[in-house]
């Protein structure tokens, strides 16, 4: 084992859990979103899927990484938006659109690269990285973190982004209204409607983007099916954060740590059962709720459809 | 005579059954308090819904400053200078007084708490408005809270401020306030709306009477006429106006000397400990068959937390026996099933089911009890039709049918069934938590008219209530709470009204 | 995710059930949803025709296709009764997958074993016992951070499903292991031993079962004291506390029943078609069911009649679209907009009866 | 005597994955051909419960039904007892049963132990990594065979082995991941076993230079990705199911069927090394020669097919 210790070997270890856990920090953060504005967004596991594959097939034929995640978030996106005309406008039950959203997605997007990519499954060549100056030199850390293509120090600017704006901004108070009370938010003069609307679409471009990154700069390539259950992780980060987005980025690289750590074992013969690892994180998390059993206080609204005038 | 700032002409609004607004005239003048009056379901709420853009009339017209307006939202409401303080209170409780005062800013803004900080400040100056900017709205008392609406209104240069059913949840003390404050906007040049079921406060605080009765306005009353006449005088023409017909004015009821017989509730030094409220200091009572026991005080000071300890919905220090029995260790049922009962203040959240049946909310407190299930569990719908049918009738539960969510009852009739279920069976002791707020004058009556019944027949009353006139008129001994404690009982009786004033601000009595 | 509606005696849930109700809420969507999925199907250059004639020929008109059907409904019943406990008592159990593999392997390691030393008469009630038992175990968790702390159950229940899947493997994998084969599996039940089909079928008597949780369960709720709690507690939990009800001990009840019947959904499925469990198995058969459910409105009956729809879909879907070569994926497509569509007739129904009642 | 008018084979997946799936229907459509009888393919059931499809197929008239995957043997012999319709599958010796139901192990052990012999005569920093999505049988014994070649050959080699999840097939991310991180462990040579995954460790192959800055090259199983490479694909340890086939049609046809276990093995080519330009021609002698020698039985390789085994024998390869 200790030979294995190389700085080469941690490196790509951590470089591993930032890859693995960047996109479970983009789907937590953006359903972190919908959620404070009371919108349970079960579909998010769909919207990352079509975001991987529209990225995908953007960047593939661009060849542009910045055009992918463009096309990545637009693609989240349009499946945000059938999700907010159908829960947000018309109220429809979210949990049913949520899932039925994820299937369709999962089908829709395992049939086009079917007819497309079956017979030729292409790749994408490898990201060119943005070092940052110092910071890159150091040890182990440098590279594994700060050698990165610059959408992953996007990603994590998003987290001071988003407290600036829960704490700071006209937005922040809407969502969090829009969440606790949409009744209030909608005596105030603004619409909730509108409010839940844009929180959702942001779901959307955020999910869409972490499938982008994790097909275009995670794989290389699309594959169906290939967030298998991210998007329902990003769910739980988001509910365990409870509107705080700096416990989404613990969350996510807690997650990723964890894929590295069964990595790290195996490649030093550890003879363990990926099985027994992959529970650490999830374990972790239980065991954290069970002895401190904080309440995961929620949106009161979450989940509920808004109606004006209705009691 | 000066234009309205605004009027309605021939507003109409339909709902499915019934007419909720037919045809309603009202001009609303600069630096007048407008009182609006009717029965629970007159139509009220939806002619401000109207105002306010949260309901589109079916016809008529919305004139602001003399033209036509068509307010398709609560925004647009806004926009035009209508400011709204609504039933049921419109603010976000996990946020800050000053994010609420924020929250109709543009989404790019910076909500600038310094500003708004400084703007209360002012209000403090001259209105007498004191919040704390940094306090969270759910933390605030009614009465703050909407301190902090009107306050929002000011803010977003309301020109005319409505306020539904305002003092309903506030103390005589809050309301005196309230409506000082509201006088004060009125010479400001606010026009203003003001929705009450209590004549005296409503005439107390306001120039002109219109009155609603299933929808349509059937009647106005000037200031020059109320001034011109006596106050019994205008208040026995505005109840004609509402219930169609002339009616005495509330029943009073002369208190019995301090009954011989044995009391048969004592509790004795309950204490309990909340996080945040003020609990519960060694809390002493005794009532007897048939006595009533009123208890005044300023909302939140225990009044909740004592009845629900002696409902056995809390667990506190001391000891309550019921008829000698000690029942400390009883929950809800088995108190119940024993003759102690207690009428929530709570009806829309803690009373009824919403969407429940009236019919299943008449039972919702016997759970598997004969007649209503059999003694394997299974429930006998038509026993519990029949009960449900018997009581509509007895209390006069206006409802389509005994079928309906109760959620779509009237606060009022709401009122009546959960009345119902607590006087129904062997009820020994029952305690009454505000049993007639929001009610109209007709519902407010029979409401006590029940409460005395019950007590003739013997049942040992506790009436908790911040309507002390309400206090006054049921109690044999009243009992003051502040902070906790019950910090003096008094006899009822021609002075006591005075002394219980003195000992809920606190100037011991004599 | 209101748990209003929930009371049959309101008539907002008990619908007249006219012809133009009908039509416009199962069968217009129904239709719409299949024309979408037509317009794909043209697009991959497939005659829609054909392939719904093979979906019903293959999932329903035939009698090959409907014991298929049918057998396959057994174990989405079990797990439309255990949502319908949970869910009309306001508790959001998203758990049910990890219930259900937990039940199923726990099943897949003692059948065989007990089938050696009991009489079939004995050994599977034993295993749908030991089934609801893992079930009921796997949900306590949640069952008790809820009742006590309050923490929110969707979070709790999602993490101990994702925990349940890798336990169930390495159960399997390290514990259960059936050293006959190579494939890592657990001991596999001789078909004599297992549920008995119907008689002149291959229909597995589990389909009964799930027919009797359901009704059971709908029962339950509508008809008994404790059903009565369970809604008063899932609709309004003050009022609850006002009437006397415990809700942590009605919670904790609640959670162990949904997840014993979970559970049993898994024996079920090991009794009555798998025979044994293989690693990394999981069928995910909760996103199914969980919006069917949601369409039904809690209504047990109702829910059969989903169930009965989407097990029709999946048998004769994989049949279509090997015969007509369309991949396998396509059958996600048509569920998703069929759930879409229905959804949307329910909104569309529910704002009629706004306007009429 | 019973002349077969068609036969079925049964794949989880596509057949579109240059893999598993791909070569069972690819051989079974040749077999089909050769034999002048209709093939039935059904892909993409899963993981889940294939009796429904089976039953039909029975019903349809199919008169084999090859269920091609271990994760059907429960099923298909069972739905062959009751239908009568003869089934075969994979991995289980044991449940032969005359008429209906043969077995068909599918190991390419000699041919993965060929691999390992090549890999450690390709590698330059003297360590090798195997990556799988997953631990079935048939690429357990891959993995056993791979490390024990890679020791015939070179002692001193370093075996890495590491499993991205369970059932972690389509994982592409999780390929390229583990797969980087192996590289970067010090391995220039990676056996790769996975579906759709395993794109994933050809990217993480193309995209990462081994630690010494030389290329990383791919060994692949089952398929021949050749028409997809880069110039990184060393080689592949083929499968081809054909002459399996076609024997249980024969089989069938004169009565023998299930009174046998059928094989591929590289005695017949059915397990064979893919000839790449990346494999100089001297080398390739020397792997032909040890081909000739397993044949002669010269070389015993051992199939395992448990992974504790194979998770224990990497262990202590690599603890040296
Ligand atoms: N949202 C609604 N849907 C259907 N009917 C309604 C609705 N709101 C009010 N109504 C009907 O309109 C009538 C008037 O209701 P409204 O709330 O205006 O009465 P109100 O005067 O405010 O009564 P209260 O004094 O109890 O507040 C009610 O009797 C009711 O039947
Ligand atoms: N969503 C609704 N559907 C039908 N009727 C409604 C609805 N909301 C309110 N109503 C009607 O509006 C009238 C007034 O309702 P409201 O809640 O104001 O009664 P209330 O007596 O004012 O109760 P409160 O004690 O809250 O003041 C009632 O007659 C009620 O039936
Ligand atoms: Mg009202
Ligand atoms: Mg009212």
């Amino acid at each position: 084992m200790e030979q294995l210790l190389t700085v080469a070997f941690l490196t790509s270890l951590l470089a591993g859990a930032v890859t693995a856990g960047v996109p479970l920090l983009l789907a937590g953060l953006g359903e972190q979103v919908s959620e404070k504005a009371g919108v349970l967004n079960i579909g998010i596991e769909g919207m990352m899927l079509v975001g991987a594959y529209t990225g995908f097939v953007a960047a593939w034929s661009t060849g542009s990484f910045w055009l992918g995640f463009a096309a990545g978030a637009a693609g989240g996106m349009a499946v945000a938006l059938l999700m907010a005309l159908l829960c947000v406008r018309l109220g429809l039950n979210q949990i049913v659109v949520g899932i039925a959203l994820t299937l369709g997605a999962e089908g829709i997007t395992a049939l086009l690269h079917h007819v497309q990519f079956s017979r030729t499954y292409p790749r994408l060549p490898g990201v060119e990285t943005l070092p940052i100056p110092f910071l890159s030199e150091i040890p182990v850390l440098g590279r594994a973190l700060f050698d990165r293509h610059p959408f992953v120090y996007l990603a994590v600017l998003m987290v001071p982004l988003l407290v600036f704006v829960f704490r700071r901004t006209g937005l922040g108070l809407h969502l969090q209204a829009a969440g606790d009370k949409p009744a209030a938010l909608d005596a105030a003069g603004v619409s909730v409607v509108t409010t839940r609307t844009a929180a959702v679409l942001f779901t959307g471009a955020m999910a869409g983007m972490g499938g982008t990154y994790m097909a275009n700069i995670g794989a290389g390539l699309f594959i169906p099916f290939m967030t298998g259950g991210a998007g329902f992780i990003g769910i739980v980060l988001a509910m365990l954060a409870r509107g705080r987005p700096g416990w989404v980025l613990f969350g996510a690289l807690l997650f990723g740590a964890s894929m590295a750590l069964t990595t790290a074992l195996q490649v030093g013969g550890v003879n363990i059962p990926t099985d027994v690892i992959q529970m650490v994180p999830f374990a972790a998390v239980m065991a954290v709720l069970v002895i401190f059993g904080r309440r995961a206080k929620l949106p009161a609204a979450l989940g509920l459809p808004y109606v004006r005038g209705e009691r | 005579m000066t234009e309205p700032i605004l009027s309605v002409r021939g507003l109409t609004k339909r709902y499915p059954g019934v007419v909720a607004n037919d045809g309603v005239d009202l001009a609303l003048m600069g630096g007048e308090v407008h009182v609006l009056l009717g029965e629970n379901g007159a139509g009220k709420s939806t002619l401000i819904a109207m105002l306010t853009g949260l309901q589109q009339p079916d016809a008529g017209d919305i004139l602001v400053d003399g033209t036509p307006r068509v307010i398709a939202s609560p925004r647009e409401a806004l926009r035009l200078g209508i400011a709204c303080v609504y039933q049921t209170i419109m603010l976000s409780p996990t946020l800050t007084v000053a994010e609420n005062l924020a929250l109709g800013e543009p989404w790019w803004s910076r909500p600038d708490r310094a500003k708004i900080a400084a703007e209360l400040a002012a209000m403090r100056e001259d209105l007498d408005i004191a919040v704390d900017p940094d306090a969270l709205a759910g933390d605030l008392s009614l009465g703050q809270q909407q301190q902090v609406e009107i306050a929002r209104a000011l803010m977003r240069g309301g020109r005319v401020l409505i306020l539904d059913e305002a003092t309903s949840m506030l103390t005589p003390a809050g309301a005196d306030e309230l409506g000082a404050l509201i006088r004060r906007l009125a010479a400001r040049g606010l026009a203003i709306v003001f929705i009450s079921h209590k004549l005296n406060e409503a005439l107390a605080f306001g120039d002109r009477v219109s009155v609603l009765r299933l929808g349509r306005k059937v009647g106005e009353l000037t200031p020059d006429h109320i001034a011109a006449q006596p106050k019994e005088a205008t208040m026995a023409e505005i109840v004609g106006l509402m219930f169609g017909r002339d009616r005495a004015e509330a029943m009073a009821r002369t208190p019995r000397p301090a009954s011989a017989e044995p009391p048969i509730l004592q509790a004795t030094g309950l204490s309990l400990q909340v996080p945040g409220g003020v609990g519960l200091k060694d809390v002493s009572l005794e009532v007897a068959p048939g006595e009533v026991l009123g208890i005044a005080g300023i909302d939140g000071n225990g009044q909740r937390e004592l009845a629900e300890v002696l409902a056995g919905q809390r667990v506190a220090a001391g000891s309550i026996r019921l008829a000698g029995e000690a029942i400390d260790g009883l929950g809800v049922g088995a108190r119940r099933r024993k003759g102690l009962r207690y009428l929530t203040d709570d009806r829309h959240h803690e009373g009824t089911v919403g969407p429940f049946a009236v019919a299943e909310n008449f039972v919702t407190k016997d759970v598997g009890a004969s007649p209503f299930w059999s003694a394997a569990g299974l429930v006998d719908k038509s026993a519990i039709g029949a009960h449900a049918a018997r009581m509509v009738a007895d209390f006069d539960v206006r409802t389509p049918s005994v079928a309906t969510p109760i959620g779509r009852l009237s606060g009022g009739n709401m009122q009546k069934v959960i009345l119902a279920r607590e006087l129904t069976g062997e009820a020994k002791v029952v305690i009454y938590a505000k049993p007639t707020y929001g009610l109209d004058v007709a519902n407010t009556e029979a409401t006590r008219a029940r409460i005395l019944a019950a007590a003739e027949a013997g049942v040992a009353t506790v009436l908790i209530s911040t309507d002390l006139d309400e206090i006054l008129a049921l109690s044999d001994r009243i009992a003051v709470m502040s902070a906790g404690r019950i910090v003096g009982t008094v006899p009822n009786g021609p002075d006591a009204r005075a002394a219980v004033a003195d000992l809920m601000v606190g100037r011991v009595a004599a | 995710m209101s748990a209003t509606d929930q009371t049959l005696d309101t008539p907002r849930s008990r619908p007249p059930f006219g012809l133009t109700r009908l039509v416009l809420t199962t069968l217009a969507p129904i239709v719409a949803a299949l024309l979408l999925s037509a317009l794909v199907l043209a697009l991959l250059s497939v005659d829609p025709v054909a392939y719904y004639a093979y979906v019903l020929r293959r999932g329903l008109t035939s009698w090959l296709g409907l014991q298929a059907t049918l057998t396959r409904m057994a174990p989405l019943l079990c797990l439309a009764a255990s949502l319908i406990m949970a869910f009309r008592a306001g508790l959001w159990n998203l758990g049910i997958d990890g219930q259900f593999l937990l039940g199923a392997v726990l099943v897949g390691a003692t059948a065989q074993p007990l089938s050696t030393v009991l009489p079939q008469a004995a050994m599977l009630p034993l295993c749908i016992l030991v089934a609801a038992a893992a079930g009921a175990l796997w949900a306590l968790v949640p069952a008790l951070l809820k009742a006590y702390e309050g923490v929110n159950e969707i979070i709790t229940t999602l993490m101990m499903t994702f925990l349940g899947i890798s336990l169930a493997n390495v159960l399997v994998k390290l514990l259960f292991l059936d050293p006959a084969t190579t494939v890592p599996q657990t001991r596999t039940l001789p078909v004599a031993d297992r549920l008995p089909t119907l008689p002149e079928s291959t229909i597995s008597s589990g389909l009964l079962i799930g027919v009797v949780a359901v009704l059971a369960v709908h029962f339950v709720m509508t008809r008994t004291a404790f059903g009565m709690r369970l809604r008063i507690v899932g609709t309004n939990p003050r009022a609850a506390v006002h009437a006397g009800l415990s809700v942590p001990a009605l919670t904790i009840a609640v959670f162990c029943l949904s997840g014993a019947l979970a559970g049993i959904a898994g024996a079920v499925e090991v009794l009555g078609v798998q025979g044994n469990v293989r690693a990394d198995w999981n069928p995910a058969y909760g996103l199914a069911v969980i919006p069917l459910v949601f369409l039904a409105r809690f209504n047990g009956v109702a829910a059969i009649v989903f169930v009965f729809a989407f097990s029709i879909l999946s048998i004769g879907g994989e049949s279509a679209a090997r015969r007509l070569g369309v991949p396998h994926f396509f059958t996600l497509v048509v569920v998703s907009i069929l759930l879409i569509a229905l959804a949307l007739a329910e909104y569309v129904d529910h704002r009629r009866r706004q306007r009429t009642t | 005597q019973t002349k077969v008018e068609s036969i079925a084979i049964l794949v989880p997946e596509q057949g579109t994955d240059y893999g598993w799936n791909q070569q069972g229907v690819d051989s079974a459509r040749a077999a089909a051909e050769a034999a002048g009888v209709e093939l039935i393919p059904a892909e993409g059931l899963g993981y889940g419960d294939i009796r429904p499809t089976l039953r039909e197929l029975a019903a349809d008239g199919v008169g084999l039904m090859i269920a091609h995957a271990s994760g059907y043997n429960t099923a298909a012999p069972e739905i062959a007892e009751e239908t009568g319709v003869p089934v075969a599958i994979v991995d289980s010796p044991d449940k032969l049963k005359p008429g209906l139901v043969a077995d068909y192990t599918l190991s390419g052990h000699e041919g993965a132990y060929l691999a390992g012999r090549l890999a450690a005569k390709t590698t330059d920093t003297g360590t090798v990594g195997i990556v799988v999505s997953g631990e079935p049988p048939s690429w357990n014994s891959h993995s056993a065979a791979f490390a024990d070649g890679v020791k015939a050959e070179d002692d001193s080699v370093k075996v890495l082995y590491a499993v991205i999840g369970p059932a972690a097939y389509s994982d592409a991310a999780g390929g390229k991941r583990v797969t980087e991180s192996v590289i970067a462990a010090g391995a220039d040579v990676i056996f790769g076993q996975g579906n759709g995954s395993s794109f994933g460790m050809i990217q993480a192959v193309e995209t990462t230079p081994a630690t010494d800055g030389s290329d990383v090259m791919f060994i692949d199983v089952i398929g021949d990705k050749s028409e997809l490479d880069t110039g990184h694909l060393l080689s592949s340890v083929m499968w081809d199911m054909t002459p399996v086939y076609t024997a249980m049609i024969e089989d069938l046809e004169d009565g023998t069927f299930g009174t046998k276990s059928y094989a591929i093995s590289i005695a017949d080519d059915s397990v064979k090394l893919l000839k790449t330009p990346q494999i100089p021609d001297a080398t390739w002698d020397e792997l032909m020669a040890l081909r000739q020698d397993i044949i002669d039985g010269k070389i015993t390789v051992e199939p395992v097919f448990d992974a504790q085994a194979v998770r224990a024998k990497m262990a202590n390869v690599s603890a040296d």
